[in-house]
């Protein structure tokens, strides 16, 4: 076992820097740096997302014929870390991580060219529409009615806590073509355009001030069929499949690092203006445990994904890396807090300079999320008790 | 013993719960918390005519002669309910210094106002990177001429927009710490107002060589050390007061919303994990309450151990307040980080709590420290202390 | 509400304190706090035993014509505490907290009359035999037999983690006389000679490394009939009835403050011999926030206790008591561990004067048996959800 | 990079542990435990031939040239089997210290008996109340003539008794460290044997002017901290491995008895709380392990890094293990507490390991310390670092 890298991997190192230096500007750092939600907006993300598609780099997980890079695990790695450690932008992934990869694998070859290029251009933002009002972490429960009506649907429910909702024209989402059978057995994989007559945006506020996410109601809303990802009624292997490939597509330990800094960069400018921060013993020793936790994390995600093969997924060990990760988020988050001491009191949202500190307790706040969305803590536990523990 | 409330106690408890639960539910609670100065005028007055706002004067100054655990069972109603005007600040600090600190003319001037709820006095004592809620100011008040001046910057001061006057903690030249009582429209004085996370307002107030005359300084030209500090720590009870009602309530709602909520086929308290969680949840709130009960029991009995009983209650407060927080928004899932509910508002309250008045770690250790330099934890902390054997 | 001591009440403590002045000898102090098992032997606890009957406090809660005390809550919370500060040794419960009472309730008079008489002076040392290898928790699935035979039942199985069965003439013991209906419905309380033929006691070595708890063989042990209590297969009304008892009992906030007294006092013989102890933030941070927990605790038990009439039970809530109880005694038994250091890694057992740094590292080892044995934590935690939250 | 390990590496572990599964099972394990000097002959006998005695140690001096991975899987395999003998004082550390910081002759006079196990040398270095391991000692030796007079006292020595001589650290009079070759029957020394938490045996030493020649001297005069700073952060990262090893253990034994043990009608890994725990358990043993990895990666990258990534394994598998071994001992129930499984000796192994070497609280604040005052934290831990932008 080493970490050294070979000269190849050393070279691919060096070009990602120079890329880095070349094409990530200060506003896109400083919007990033700023961003207290879970993704940055899309003023941040788009130029981001276009200085990677003109370097080739935007879809490094695709079939190199559509634009994937054919990197090793390795290399991703790298490319993941350098970005985040640069403070790039966070590329809003429900179009190139999320519906790409379900179109590239269930979609009709006309869909692949009507979308995946769109897609990378940034040209479709994408938001998702899967979670609704009574169906959460057990998501074969969703209601939402797509009745065959010619050679469209007609939609009638609603769709909650849809990010980005307000800023994307295409919602992929999961809805009800049949109530018979198994509950996963009626549904369908639907790809939206938000511009379709009966579709209503309500923001949704949220614990740390942001707008982020949205209710989406549906009204007699027309969707052709042809939008419809695969057969009827199979939506579901459409949405597994894109679970199983968001595991494999996950490195989040340098976006952590990243976090890290923020509270360390905190630490100095709190000491530059007077606060005694290193005089407490408690937080240091607090500091340290953090940082523990996080260059463990980080080899143990480079062990995990960095041994993977081209398409290959983690399997279940990738629910331990989802756990820690989203509670590495709040440690982290909560560090930042502590470090602010009485200052976490003030509500500020506007920004302040070049001052990490205002960002700090909407981070906290909204970090609370983490362990709730996209598999709540409690549904990793239980995959990792039977699938790695075995009982 | 008497291990129950009094029915005096039982009467403010139930008046200020009825009042709330008909004026600030969590919609109205809005009228407060949009409002400029964090104060809605009608619950403002309410509280004058229901006299709490003299809650902690004696009835010779207009008020109720309430004791810690009337202010504490008060505090508690507020917190279930979040209230966000500046009561503490206003009523628990600054009204009650001036009648306890204030000289007979100063105590004439302000206090039947200040009950009245026509003007409202704030503490201004907090400063930045200053933890310690009794350690010193770097605030000064240099003598000069028939007066003082004084300089100095005080941080996110709740209630100050819209106050009348502040309470400002000096360091004066002796080393002693002075209160000035400075309108906030004097020369020299900078008013920078800042919403809070708990949704109350506060402000950033500079002192740039602010001149007051002698006659703006609290009480009889002595240290005021003693009197605030001990104040102080009461306010900081009644914080924990107000921290346990805010838990309490987080329990119950994540209890009801756990049976309302289906997941699986069943209501999500019918998991054995939710159910722990629960009665973990609980626990932290019965010894929440105990704390706050022997706070102000301690208190009461000897105001001297004022200043341990709020490093106590902090620490054991604080400590369950980050838990219960933390798990009410998790176990209501994505509707814990909305504002459709009251628990994400109940997370911030509970949030500004434990990071307030030097926060709940700072707290644990100055109670192991003040415990350590005596011999207190060989002794029962409930039975009076009595001459040891 | 207020902590006032009535003059009735003053006068009763100095009543008691004056008891302990003329009776609690070093001896007895020594020997309970060398003690890091759950109860002290029988040479320690058996002088305090009689020095307590012979006051008449021995039995505070049985009725008064019995040798009760009919003392008041709050009485009782001052004796429990004052003789726990007081370094007293700890009563060996099996007789007179727990089968005494069962006598009491569902003995008949003749019972009534050979046994409590005994158990009050000692004559006979009780242990408790309801755990089995295959019933811990779920004690009703418990299975050793008892088989009418005339005048007689011939007992075939085994107990388990029997405290002080190597000490004990008597055992008190649930055997299961019937295996129709429901499991509850065909156990039987049975008293037991320990000297009856066919009884093996095998030591169980523990954690701590003290000899506490045994396993009871029986091989067609022959007990008459007469030594059951209450009628035939209806022993789990005796065994509800004693934990009921039991639970209104216990008073845990005098016996936990004497154990932080043994820490607190290890911090002064530490720093007595050089180690200087307060100088580590952390460690006084923790030792403010177990005084914290504790003070908190005694708070929430004599509210609790110390409002109930006699005869009364503090119902579900006492498992919130039940649990913080056992984990304060573990955070205060780790407490000790910390404050050891290195020191820790020394394993002895025997005395050592008057130093009390021996027993703190036994003591945190057994205590981890505290959240399993009498009612697991989990058990504790459903009580509480169910009974409490209401869940 | 090379994410798996080397064909070597997975040779010895193996090794290891078909030797343990076979010679050293919990029965046998008592062979060990109940031997005077906490040591079986066959099974140190053993150790020789399969070559671990000379494990660290270069080709040259008859070692295998294992670096720290490769004492890294033989202690995790120690670990999980619970092994009493003082292997990391002797082999580790005595050994390893001789072979690195010893002069050619006592190299030869030394190695050839270390490495066939004839003779044992182990080192002296923690003293009474001085937590962290890189701290100044106590214990001194004043040059007397033409050597030293060492006088100190050194407390709980693994693997003393029984040992031929000991290295004993000691400050010298021009403030730096020594390490003195002191036979154990040298006059003036006093060798008080104890038992360890861990069922290893150990000494209390105390040095009461014990005159030694300059040859005794450990290497050349000059300041050993750095080479025994090194190999004692070293030394700890392999009690990290041992730890993981005993943590894994005792998470596999527990999942395997929960699945046995039935209350209630079914097993008890059936219950959603005993599942989240073993899960969490998981969890904690996934981190340590590669907190392991990270720990020997970087000091084979670069040993000056040896002590900051010491720091961070202790910090981390410390805190798991404590949650590993409470949470095993608490599922097994009363079994857990009993010594009819090997789950109490695993407890009492892991807390061994959280208390010494200066203990785990301690670790973090260490590495909190080194991290804030370097930038280390900035960059990422895995990748090698670069002259940054």
């Amino acid at each position: 076992m080493n970490l050294e890298l070979s000269p190849a991997e050393q070279a691919f190192r060096e070009d990602v820097r120079a890329f880095l230096r070349d094409n990530l500007t200060y506003e896109l750092r400083r919007g990033q740096r700023e961003t207290s939600s879970m993704y940055p907006e899309p003023e941040t993300s788009g130029p981001w997302q276009q200085a990677l598609q003109r370097q080739g780099w935007l879809v490094p997980l695709w079939p190199q014929e559509w634009g994937g890079t054919g990197w090793t695990a390795v290399q991703r790695f790298i490319f993941e870390s350098e970005c985040a450690l640069a403070g790039a932008p966070l590329v809003h992934p429900m179009g190139v991580r999320l519906v790409g990869p379900v179109i590239l694998r269930f979609g009709s070859e006309e869909q692949k060219r009507r979308y995946l290029p769109r897609i990378m251009s940034g040209e479709d933002y994408w938001c998702q529409g899967f979670s609704e009002p009574g169906a959460g972490s057990d998501l074969a429960s969703l209601k939402m009615r797509a009745v065959a009506d010619g050679e469209d649907y007609i939609l009638n429910g609603s769709k909650i806590w849809t990010t980005h909702a307000h800023h994307a024209n295409m919602m992929f989402a999961l809805v009800r073509t049949s109530t018979e059978g198994k509950r996963q057995e009626g549904i369908s994989f639907l790809l939206i355009d938000m511009n379709t007559p009966g579709i209503e945006v309500r923001p949704i506020a949220t614990i740390g001030g942001d707008h982020d996410v949205n209710e989406v109601f549906f009204t007699d809303v027309r969707v052709p069929q042809a939008n419809r990802i695969g057969a009827e009624n199979a939506g579901w292997d459409c949405a597994k499949y894109l679970l199983e490939f968001e595991r494999g597509a996950g490195i989040f330990s340098g976006r952590l690092r990243s976090q890290l800094k923020r509270v360390g960069d905190a630490v100095g400018e709190l000491e530059a203006s007077g606060v005694d921060v290193r005089g407490d013993a408690r937080l240091v020793a607090r500091f340290g445990e953090v940082c523990a936790d996080l260059d463990c994390f980080e080899m143990m995600e480079l062990r995990i994904m960095g041994a993977l093969q081209p398409g290959q997924s983690p399997g279940p060990v990738s629910s331990i890396l989802k756990l820690r990760a989203s509670r590495m988020k709040q440690a982290i988050a909560e560090l930042g807090v502590e470090v602010l001491g009485g200052e976490a009191l003030r509500w500020r949202r506007e920004s302040a300079g070049d001052s990490v500190l205002p960002v700090l307790v909407p981070d906290y706040l909204n970090s609370r999320a983490y362990t709730i969305f996209g598999g709540a803590a409690e549904v990793q536990l239980g995959i990792i008790a039977k699938s790695v523990v075995g009982v | 013993m008497l291990l129950s409330l009094t029915e005096l106690q039982e009467m403010i408890e139930s008046s200020v719960l009825e009042f709330l639960a008909n004026e600030y539910d969590f919609i109205k609670r809005a009228r407060s918390r949009d409002a400029d100065d964090g104060i809605a005028p009608q619950v403002w007055r309410a509280f004058a005519e229901m006299g709490w706002l003299g809650l902690p004067l004696p009835e010779a100054d207009g008020g109720i002669g309430g004791r810690a655990m009337e202010s504490g069972l008060l505090m508690r109603a507020f917190g279930r309910h979040l209230v966000v005007e500046p009561y503490l600040n206003a009523v628990l600090l600054g009204t009650r210094l001036i009648a306890e600190a204030g000289r007979a003319e100063q105590r004439a001037e302000w206090l039947p106002d200040l009950v009245d709820g026509r003007r409202r006095v704030v503490l201004a004592h907090d400063e930045r990177g200053v933890a310690d809620p009794w350690s010193a100011r770097s605030t000064r008040a240099q003598e000069q001429g028939n007066g003082f001046r004084i300089s100095g910057a005080k941080a996110i001061v709740a209630g100050a927009p819209g106050a009348d006057a502040v309470l400002v903690s000096a360091r004066t030249e002796t080393g002693g710490l002075a209160l000035f009582l400075v309108p906030l429209d004097a020369p020299g004085v900078t008013v920078e107002a800042c919403r809070m996370l708990d949704g109350a307002r506060a402000a950033d107030l500079r002192f740039d060589d602010v001149q007051v005359e002698r006659a703006a300084l609290l009480g009889e030209p002595v240290d005021a050390s003693e009197v605030l500090g001990r104040i102080l720590a009461e306010a900081i009870v009644s914080e924990c007061w107000e921290a346990c009602g805010a838990m309490q309530a987080a329990l119950e709602q994540t209890a009801e919303y756990t049976q309302q909520r289906v997941q699986f086929g069943k209501s999500i308290s019918s998991f054995q994990v939710v159910q722990h969680r629960l009665a973990e949840m609980a626990v932290c709130c019965e010894e929440a309450l105990a704390a706050c009960q022997l706070a102000v029991l301690s208190i009461e009995r000897d105001p001297t151990s004022a200043i341990s009983a709020a490093a106590m209650a902090k620490s054991k407060v604080g400590r369950g307040a980050r838990f219960v927080a933390q798990e009410a928004v998790q176990l209501h899932g994505a509707m814990g980080v909305s504002e459709e509910l009251p628990v994400a508002s109940h997370f911030r309250k509970l949030l500004a709590f434990a990071q307030g008045s030097g926060g709940t770690a700072h707290a644990g250790q100055r109670y192991g420290e003040l415990m350590l330099l005596s011999d207190a934890w060989r002794y029962s902390r409930t039975l009076p202390s009595l001459a040891h054997a």
